[in-house]
């Protein structure tokens, strides 16, 4: 499917679409969003894009595989699950809290972290799926 | 304002049901869709609903000042559509591949004789 | 220069979506539009973005203006028991080049009531627009021309 | 006139209608074009729904969502071109 | 004693590490190994002669009363010593029937651990402990049958005799289960304390039903008598030890030993009697028709067999005695024959009585012992036999009026036969003229024949002198059952009374039938005219019958129909919600479920509910995608209407993924399936009415309990305040319950993981695993 | 007694997993990993079970939200004994997996895969939390899923297109059930249940969500009517995969059925005579399907279902010593079908097919194996005193107690034909000769190092072993299952355990 | 005060909202009917966007409302671009009282290549 217009149009919401989703990812603690939703709104950007530019083309122009994404927001995920019970003998998940809140993004804790691997997992998951299936479709 | 919703449920698993009693493999798939859907209405009704009034605490207070929706069914809802997500995500293309294998959409076909 | 450009509408872009007017919320959209810029860079010509701030409000205007009227004639047609449409597809030669251009062209098009894009011919010489008040195609065309994409251009170019 | 009364009984109501206009359209196709774009629409007017309820109810949390619609609604509308596309090609 | 029991088990692995060629030196000496075992039992009389009982004890299992609780009685001495001895004979025996066998020491493996769980089973006092080596035996005796296992025969055998013994013992373990719970011990001596209760409880007559299910398969009683003739697939040392003087007699040992327990009651004693009466009459009158010189002994064996069960029927004290006698007769005799069968069969290749004859030229101690075994197996006078016979008749004759009389009459007409077959197998082969084929024929090495020889010669040593066996042990045997001491000698003569005229009427009757019988194929022909009303016949049959309904149920149920087994899922669970739902919950609709209804809701519902329809009724597949799409959007509304935000958001993102997935995949499908068949729409529609329907009406009840809303409160009071966060269904997802949230992220990496690996890794079917 | 570190079995699982999916590629490197994973998570489960054993309930609260608020993680002696045999099977498995999963299928996610099942499976048995039940019945589900089709064989794949869908089926009909259970008692803490789920008036309410709940068990765990899937798709995945579902997953199911059964609903009458007759129905489906099947793995599969009877037999019954006998044959099976179909994974190696008609000559060929097998099919059957045939006394035992005759019958059938159908195979596949007609080609199995045929038959035999002991370390066992069954009657310590002191 | 803008506003909008719902049911070809659904949806919105801006009367509240009002503008139309084109060489029929077709036979069959055209009009014309 080529369109030229779709192809601009997709060049310039890509960004948009990237900054949402961190936006939505980073103030899900405060108002409606979080890690999923923004993995998803990431990945729905990429997928624009493959559907303009044809799935190659996304795929070189993310510079690594999507599924990278998985182990490393994985990884993330469960070191802010397991950090207490490691580093202080509390149970896994208990939250850990700078205490200054930072402008923006508020306080900076595990669970913020925690949101950040959900993200990339998301993200990655949802991408390789549909990078696959459209890989076999053509 | 609940009557509305249960309406909604008993619709959602009797066509989703429906639809798994159909030949078509894309069916059985819709199938377990609506299946899902209905079941997350369900949790959502059975949390009891509220309208209006999301669980989102007002800036500077500190807790609510007000009515609020039960936010846990909220949160489960969640979880369990990202699940079916992935879970449909890989059915779908579970019978794609079983497609090209048996070229064609009927369940019937499934059944090289000897699995009978 | 353009990754320079684009970062700024992006920061801009952010501090808009949060809401949060405070100088750390722009560093912070800043360094955050220049990481996805980083994660997505691509070349492409580079380009030339001086906004033409008075330009734009009066095409802004002029837009809004157009958009209307275009709003009230199809209203009327809608509403009416008869229809007066008289469609087509036309096909529009461009003056405009680049992917920019073309794009916002189009779109802003397809936003006017009763016109719309059907495509953009592969040597992006031409578009083909579908109408519904055809009175006259050399009319509509001129309008096009002299209007929208000579207003555009002018801020764009 | 009041705000709240304005919005229940004139704006969500009428909005409900074109809702359900569309909904027609939706359900008697032809095409699937058609209802592609009464999808599209209805999504649209979704938004809308959305942006009074917000106000109804004096919650802008909801706006969030209406946010994320307008956004993304559209890829629904090149995922079905796509496959018209495509579906037609491998015919 | 678990020591002696577990030798044998311990004598395998000891095979295991010698080495090959060592092995087939050494097995004339691997007999050594029960004669030690014999020894010690024998050892062991002075005691029980003393009237004393060996018993120990250890735990196992307290909980569930299973103890190591050993017993040596006169009941389990007789047995050990004819397990041990005649095991000795067997082993040298054996040493030479298979010498040179490529699996001679699996066979004195199996032959081995199948006389330790005979003594297990023998000299075990708890039940539990007993039913494991009566199992032990079914499995040692399926390996000993099916030995040589690449004949068909001899696994079909094998087969059907483990399904048959093995069957017996499930209900013979639900037999023993349910005794041990009546009685509330698992100990048999304790059992027998507290008979009486038993014996009166409601569930006697299923503890017996299912013992005698056990007893008699295992001992080959009529109507399940048919696995033994087949069981003589076997090498000829294995039918003789197992199925003729051991294993078949566990069961006739159980019956002796359950008879303290449960014996001495009417139903106790007619079944035995009926059971035993119609085995020994049926199953020797079926010898008479036998070619096979092992399908006579079979026969004979099984006629014996119901003799001891109808003689532990009769359970008089002279028909105890006469059981205990018969044992041993039994025992010594027939093992002498199935060895002297084995030994013609060895060197001349057959066992077919119309070939064989005059073998006394060639064999002529096997012979004799042939003639000896015959005589004591005839009950001639001066032999055991005769002894044993006497003592059957008396205790038939014991019995008062018409049944005692035709009792005896059967006793005697089942030994005319016995004598018959016991001509037939010792005698026959002997006499007459040496066929040319068997000229080059010679005598087997000592230890094939001197085992036979000793057991016929101790048949007339105890003729001789019965007190001997009489005394020393038999009687305690017989006190065992009784569960009181007995006292009666063994004597040669009793002087003349009917017990001795009908002992010659046996004889003469039986030596008669063997003169004037011919053995001939002719005659088996005829009898198998009849095969098809056969107990084994109508049991297989039935087994055939239940393949096929085994198989007609499966494919019945397991059809391959994916909808079916839906269906079949759904009926299930809308006649149990259903009738739970209108039998248990009082059906209450809330009229406030309906308040607050604004139109916005009820447009989107009506689309929701409408685009459902469109999706099922659509024939295009696009239109169901796209009415789908609707669905999600309409739900997310509603999401929206009852304050669920992030859910809305979620549920919109989500959706529009799907469609694209479904848009990525769909296109390449066939046209979309349509069948229009009415009467199943019809039936589909009203399961899937039904159970939207249930699904609806639960929910409306739910609605009407109250609500618990301590959670939700916990939450909103600490979201901000403790977890620092404001969106308190965030703070759920990433900090109350983020331990869902992190496994679910987990469901989408292996979604994700098995997309790629089904879309690319394509193994062809040839491929290995 | 609050202890931190429970949670260990599953964030193992989980970093090896991840860890596994940063050599993606590297078969070899896969393979050692997982092997150790599985061997520092046999430790750890170890010494939970010891720790458990010794000292009671264990419990983490997740987030360090005090009960019902978070999601708690109990160690009881049942859970920490099921992690405990997870481990032991899974420990197996992935020995028998580096030799028995060839290089495709390593190289697309089958480690990573098994090691997510894994934890899913120690997940679903430590949770607390009925919804957290959900998820990791997901997390199950999915990597089953995954696994039941990697490589696409054709027979593979329409066996998952069933499997798949039942499957999911029963996860709406659980998630329906967990909706109701929240609508009724607001709380979805398992111990907060038990109490909660007590003062709920409506009782039809309660009895209808326990049979939803019955309904979602009951599909995973293949009982009659719902076991459909199993016998159309486990006979088609490689040995390993199908052993572990063997094993493990309707043993999850089992689990769970046996969980809500006692700590949150206690059936009524109506409910056990359900279960008991559900029993009754899979023992006879079970042995008929296995008395007429030809192919050694679709025999297994429906052995599977007929063995689930005797649970559920135990479940029904609902005394003591049912319970007991339940517990203790689950214990028995998880071991003895996973060797199973190992086992039938080594046929395979030596024979190319698993088709009865086509097999022979094994005994003569590989005595010492067959040997360890025979004693794996001993125990199967429940040829005493191997394990199998325990459990089989106290559900004896038990059915006599109520009365249920049926249910004896019904027991000594599925017994009879298991030993039947056993015996069957065991003349076919070992005494029977080679026939002419089968491939009979002694496959790679002679030709492969002593090294891999080493690691083949060491899971193999250390499983038999772990039989062995469950058989002749009955006591044992049996007191386990006491202690489990106790744990079950008397709820008190659980509740206390994760809600504190009360 | 601001009720009165918003009520207004908001008025506007419905109006446009309407015209595209019974657009989108009345016109008579599928091209129509996108035509005018797509802009008076996208009016619509943004006035009762802006109502809502109006009435919340928060800087972030508004900004918000702007956005969306600049993704529906971008999103839009193409959209309707999208399913337009793909309509068209699926073989969607013009409305009978269509008065001209340029776009007939200017894409290639298997390739979807759209000409233009023009070089060859212009060489005609040149010459
Ligand atoms: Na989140
Ligand atoms: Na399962």
């Amino acid at each position: 499917m080529k369109s030229d217009i779709l192809k601009t149009a997709s060049d310039y919401l890509l960004p948009v679409l990237l900054l949402f989703s961190i936006f939505i990812l980073l103030r899900g603690h405060y108002l409606p969003g979080g890690g999923f939703v923004g993995g998803l709104m990431a990945s729905i950007a990429f997928v624009l894009h493959a559907f303009a530019h044809g799935m190659d083309d996304t795929l070189k122009f993310m510079k690594y595989h999507p599924a990278i994404f998985i182990p490393i927001g994985l990884l993330i995920s469960l070191s802010s699950c397991v950090a207490p019970l490691i580093l202080f003998d509390m149970p896994a998940m208990t939250g850990l809290w700078f205490e200054t809140p930072i402008p923006v993004i508020g306080m900076i804790g595990s669970a913020l972290f925690f949101d950040i691997g959900v993200y990339l997992v998301v993200v990655g998951a949802t991408l390789t799926m549909l990078f696959t299936i459209s890989e076999s479709t053509d | 304002m609940e009557l509305i919703l249960v309406l909604i449920i008993g619709v959602l698993y009797g066509a989703g049901i429906y639809m798994m009693l159909r030949r078509s493999m894309v069916k059985l798939l819709i199938g377990i869709m609506l299946l899902g859907n209905g079941a997350n209405i369900l949790i959502f009704l059975l949390g009891r609903i509220t309208k209006g009034k999301p669980p989102v605490i007002p800036d500077g207070a500190s807790v609510f000042t007000e009515m609020y929706a039960d936010p846990v069914p909220q949160a489960l809802i969640l979880t369990a559509i990202v699940i079916s997500f992935g879970v449909q995500a890989f059915a779908i293309v579970l019978l794609k591949r079983v497609y090209a294998l048996i070229d064609s959409d009927d369940l019937d076909d499934l059944n090289t004789p000897e699995d009978i | 220069m353009k990754q320079l450009l684009i970062n700024i509408m992006l920061t801009f872009i952010w501090v808009a979506v949060t809401g949060q007017f405070v100088w750390s919320n722009f560093v912070f959209g800043f360094l955050l539009s220049f990481f996805i810029l980083w994660l997505i860079t691509r070349d492409s010509a580079t380009k030339k973005y001086f906004g033409q701030v008075p330009k734009i409000i009066g095409f802004f205007f002029y837009f809004l203006f157009e958009m209307l009227k275009a709003n009230f004639e199809v209203a009327y047609d809608v509403l009416t028991p008869k229809f007066f449409m008289k469609p087509g597809i036309v096909k529009y030669p461009l003056t405009a080049s680049t992917d920019m251009e073309i794009t916002i062209l189009s779109n802003l098009i397809s936003l006017t009531p009763g016109t719309l894009i059907m495509d953009l011919s592969d040597d992006r010489k031409v578009l083909y627009i579908h109408v519904m008040y055809m009175k006259n195609k050399d009319r509509f065309i001129n309008h096009i021309k002299n209007g929208l994409e000579r207003k555009l251009l002018e801020i764009m170019r | 006139m009041n705000l709240d009364y304005f919005i229940s009984y004139i704006v969500l109501p009428v909005l409900s209608v074109s809702i359900a206009l569309i909904f027609f359209r939706f359900y008697k196709g032809p095409t699937v074009a058609d209802r592609v774009v009464a999808l599209d629409l209805l999504i649209t007017i979704g938004i809308a729904v959305i942006t009074a309820y917000s106000i109804y109810t004096d919650q802008s949390t909801f706006l969030d969502a209406a946010m994320l619609l307008a956004l993304i609604a559209f890829l629904g509308t090149v995922a079905f071109s796509f496959y018209l596309e495509k579906k037609d090609k491998n015919e | 004693m678990l020591i002696l029991v577990l030798l044998g088990f311990l004598f395998p692995i000891l095979l295991l590490l010698i080495n090959k060629r060592l092995k087939e030196k050494l097995s004339v000496f691997y007999g050594l190994f029960p004669f030690a075992l014999f020894l010690f039992f024998v050892s062991r009389l002075p005691v029980i002669n003393s009237g004393e009982v060996i018993s120990t004890t250890s735990p196992w299992i307290p909980s569930l009363g299973l103890e190591l609780s050993w017993k040596l009685d006169g009941l389990s001495l007789l047995f050990s010593l004819l397990i041990t001895g005649i095991g000795t004979l067997i082993f040298f025996y054996s040493s030479s029937y298979l010498k040179g066998h490529q699996y001679i020491d699996r066979f004195y493996s199996y032959l081995s651990m199948f006389m330790a769980a005979m003594l297990g089973v023998v000299l075990a006092d708890n039940l539990l402990l007993l039913f494991i080596f009566w199992e032990l035996t079914s499995i040692t005796s399926f390996f000993l049958i099916g030995f040589n296992n690449d004949k068909k025969e001899s696994r079909r055998s094998a087969m059907i005799a483990l399904a048959i013994t093995g069957g017996g013992g499930f209900f013979l373990m639900a037999g023993f289960v349910l005794l041990g719970h009546i009685g509330n011990s698992f100990s048999i001596h304790e059992l027998s304390l507290f008979d009486y209760n038993i014996k009166h409880h409601e569930l006697y007559w299923v503890v017996l039903l299912f013992v005698f299910a056990g007893a008699f398969t295992k001992s080959a009683q009529f109507p399940f008598h048919f696995w033994l003739p087949g069981a003589m697939k076997a090498p000829t040392p294995v039918s003789g030890y197992l199925h003729s003087a051991t294993m078949v007699k566990a069961g006739v040992y159980l019956l002796a030993r359950m008879t303290p327990v449960l014996g001495n009651h009417d139903y106790w004693n007619l079944t035995l009697m009926i059971v035993g009466g119609v085995t020994m009459i049926y199953s020797a009158y079926h010898s008479l028709y036998r070619t096979d010189l092992k399908g006579v002994l079979a026969y004979s064996t099984i006629a014996a067999l119901g003799i001891l069960v109808f003689l532990i029927g009769i359970g008089s004290e002279h028909a105890l005695m006469a059981a205990s006698v018969f044992i041993l007769v039994h025992a010594l005799y027939k093992a002498a024959l199935f060895l002297i069968v084995g030994i013609i069969d060895h060197e001349t290749g057959t066992r077919d009585i119309t070939q064989l004859s005059g073998l006394k030229e060639k064999l002529p101690i096997v012979g004799i012992a042939g003639l000896l075994a015959a005589l004591s197996s005839a009950g001639i006078p001066l032999t055991f036999g005769f002894i044993g016979k006497d003592l059957i008749y008396e205790s038939t004759l014991h019995l008062e009026g018409v049944l005692g009389i035709s009792l005896t009459a059967l006793a005697v007409l089942t030994n005319i036969f016995l004598v018959y077959a016991g001509f037939t197998a010792g005698i026959k082969p002997f006499t007459g003229s040496l066929p040319k084929q068997f000229e080059h024929i010679h005598l087997p090495k000592s230890s094939m024949w001197i085992p036979p020889l000793i057991l016929s010669v101790l048949g007339v040593f105890y003729g001789l002198l019965p007190a001997i066996p009489g005394q020393g042990l038999l009687r305690y045997t017989a006190s065992t059952m009784q569960g009181y001491p007995l006292d009666i000698t063994l004597k040669i003569w009793h002087g003349f009374n009917i017990v001795l005229l009908l002992s010659a009427v046996t004889i003469v009757g039986g030596t008669l039938l063997y003169f004037i019988l011919k053995p001939s194929h002719s005659h088996l022909e005829r009898l198998e005219r009849y095969s098809a009303v056969s107990p084994q016949q109508i049991i297989l049959k039935f087994a055939r019958q239940t393949e096929k309904l085994a198989t007609w149920y499966t494919g019945f149920m397991h059809n391959g129909y994916l909808r079916n087994y839906i269906l079949t899922i759904m009926i299930f669970v809308i006649t149990i919600l259903g009738y739970k739902l209108f039998t248990r919950v009082p059906i209450y609709i809330n009229p406030t479920v309906l308040s607050d209804v604004s139109i916005y809701e009820v447009t989107v519902a009506v689309i929701i509910i409408l685009s459902v329809l469109r999706t099922v009724t659509t024939t295009s597949r696009l239109s169901a995608v796209a009415a789908l799409g609707v669905l999600g959007y309409g739900i997310c509304l509603l999401y929206v209407f009852y304050s669920a935000p992030d859910l809305a958001m979620t549920q919109f993102t989500i959706d529009t993924l799907t469609v694209v997935l479904f848009v990525l995949v769909l296109f390449k499908l066939p046209p979309y399936l349509n069948f229009i068949k009415k009467g199943v729409k019809i039936r589909d529609m009203t399961v899937s009415a039904f159970f939207g329907g249930l699904i609806a009406l639960i929910a409306l009840q739910v609605l009407n309990e109250p609500v618990n809303e301590e959670t939700s409160i916990f939450y909103a009071e600490n979201s901000y305040v403790l977890a620092k966060g404001r969106n308190v269904v965030n703070v759920i997802l990433v900090d109350f319950r983020g331990f869902d949230t992190m496994f679910e992220i987990v469901v989408l990496t292996i979604a994700a993981l098995g997309v790629f690996s089904l879309l690319r890794l394509k193994i062809d079917i040839t491929e290995k695993e | 007694m609050m202890d931190n570190t429970i949670v260990a079995p599953i964030v193992e699982h989980l970093f090896t997993a991840i860890l596994l999916l940063f050599f993606w590629k590297k078969v070899k490197t896969q393979r050692i990993i997982s092997v150790l994973g599985n061997l520092m998570v046999l430790n750890t489960s170890s010494q939970l079970f010891m720790k458990v054993w010794n000292n009671g309930i264990h419990t983490m609260q997740a987030g360090n939200w005090q009960a019902p608020f978070g999601i708690t993680l109990v160690a009881d002696v049942f859970s920490s004994t099921m992690v405990f045999l997870t481990s032991i099977v899974g420990l197996a498995i992935a020995v028998f997996s580096v030799v028995g999963i060839g290089k495709p299928r390593t190289q697309y996610g089958y480690f990573p895969l098994f090691h997510f099942l894994l934890m899913g499976l120690n997940g679903a048995f430590l949770t607390g939390d009925i919804f957290n039940l959900y998820v990791w019945f997901e997390v199950i589900i999915i990597s089953s899923f995954v696994l039941i089709t990697l490589g696409g064989r054709k027979p593979q794949l329409e066996g998952a297109i069933k499997y798949v869908t039942l499957n999911l089926l029963a996860s709406v009909i659980f998630l329906t059930a967990i909706g109701i259970l929240y609508g009724l008692t607001g709380t979805l803490n398992m111990a907060d249940l038990s109490l909660k789920v007590a003062l709920v008036q409506n009782r039809g309410l309660v009895n209808i969500t326990s049979f939803l709940f019955f309904v979602g068990f009951g599909i995973k765990s293949a009982v009659f009517p719902l076991y459909f899937w199993l016998p159309s798709s486990y006979h088609t995945p490689p040995s390993a995969i199908a052993a572990s579902f063997g094993g493990l997953l309707t043993k999850v199911g089992v689990y769970a059925l046996l969980r809500v059964y006692t700590l949150i609903f206690v059936p009524d009458e109506f409910t056990r005579n359900m279960l008991i007759t559900v029993a009754v129905l899979t023992l006879i489906t079970g042995a008929f399907g296995a008395l007429i099947k030809d192919d050694i793995r679709r025999m297994f599969s429906y052995l599977i279902v007929c063995h689930i009877g005797f649970m559920i037999a135990g479940l029904g019954m609902y005394t003591k010593a049912s319970l007991i006998g339940a517990v203790f044959y689950l214990f028995h099976d998880i071991i003895v079908k996973t060797n199973m179909f190992l086992v039938s994974g080594i046929i395979y190696k030596i024979k190319g097919t698993v088709h009865l008609d086509k097999l022979g000559g094994l005994y003569d060929e590989y005595p010492k194996l067959s040997l360890v097998m025979a004693l794996v099919l001993f125990s199967l059957v429940g040829v005493p005193p191997l394990s199998g045939f325990w459990p089989k006394l106290y559900l004896f035992n038990a059915a006599f107690d109520i009365s249920s005759y049926v249910l004896v019958a019904a027991i000594i059938l599925a017994s009879f034909i298991t030993l039947f159908v056993i015996a069957r195979m065991w003349g076919e596949v070992f005494w029977k000769d080679q026939p002419e007609t089968g491939p009979g080609r002694v496959m790679q199995f002679d030709k492969i190092s002593i090294y891999k045929q080493f690691l083949l038959t060491a899971p193999v035999i250390f499983l038999t072993f772990i039989s062995l002991y469950i058989g002749f370390g009955a006591a044992n066992i049996i007191s386990l299952s006491e202690r489990i069954v106790g744990e079950m009657l008397d709820v008190t310590p659980y509740i206390q355990a994760v809600l504190g002191k009360q | 005060m601001s009720d009165y803008l918003i009520i207004m506003l908001s008025s506007v909008g419905l109006a446009a909202i309407m015209v595209a719902a019974i657009g989108i049911v009345r016109m008579p070809d599928f091209y129509l009917r996108l035509s005018v659904t797509v802009k008076a949806a996208t009016l619509g919105n943004g006035l009762l966007l802006l109502s809502a801006a109006i009435y919340f009367n928060e800087v972030s509240v508004g900004s918000k409302a702007l956005a969306i009002i600049f993704f529906l503008l971008i999103t839009a139309p193409i959209s309707a671009h999208m399913i337009g084109r793909t309509s068209y060489f699926i073989g969607t029929k013009l409305w009978e009282d269509s008065v001209l077709d340029e776009l007939a036979g200017k894409y290639e069959k298997d390739t979807h290549e759209l000409r233009s055209d023009e070089e060859e009009e212009g060489l005609q014309e040149n010459g």
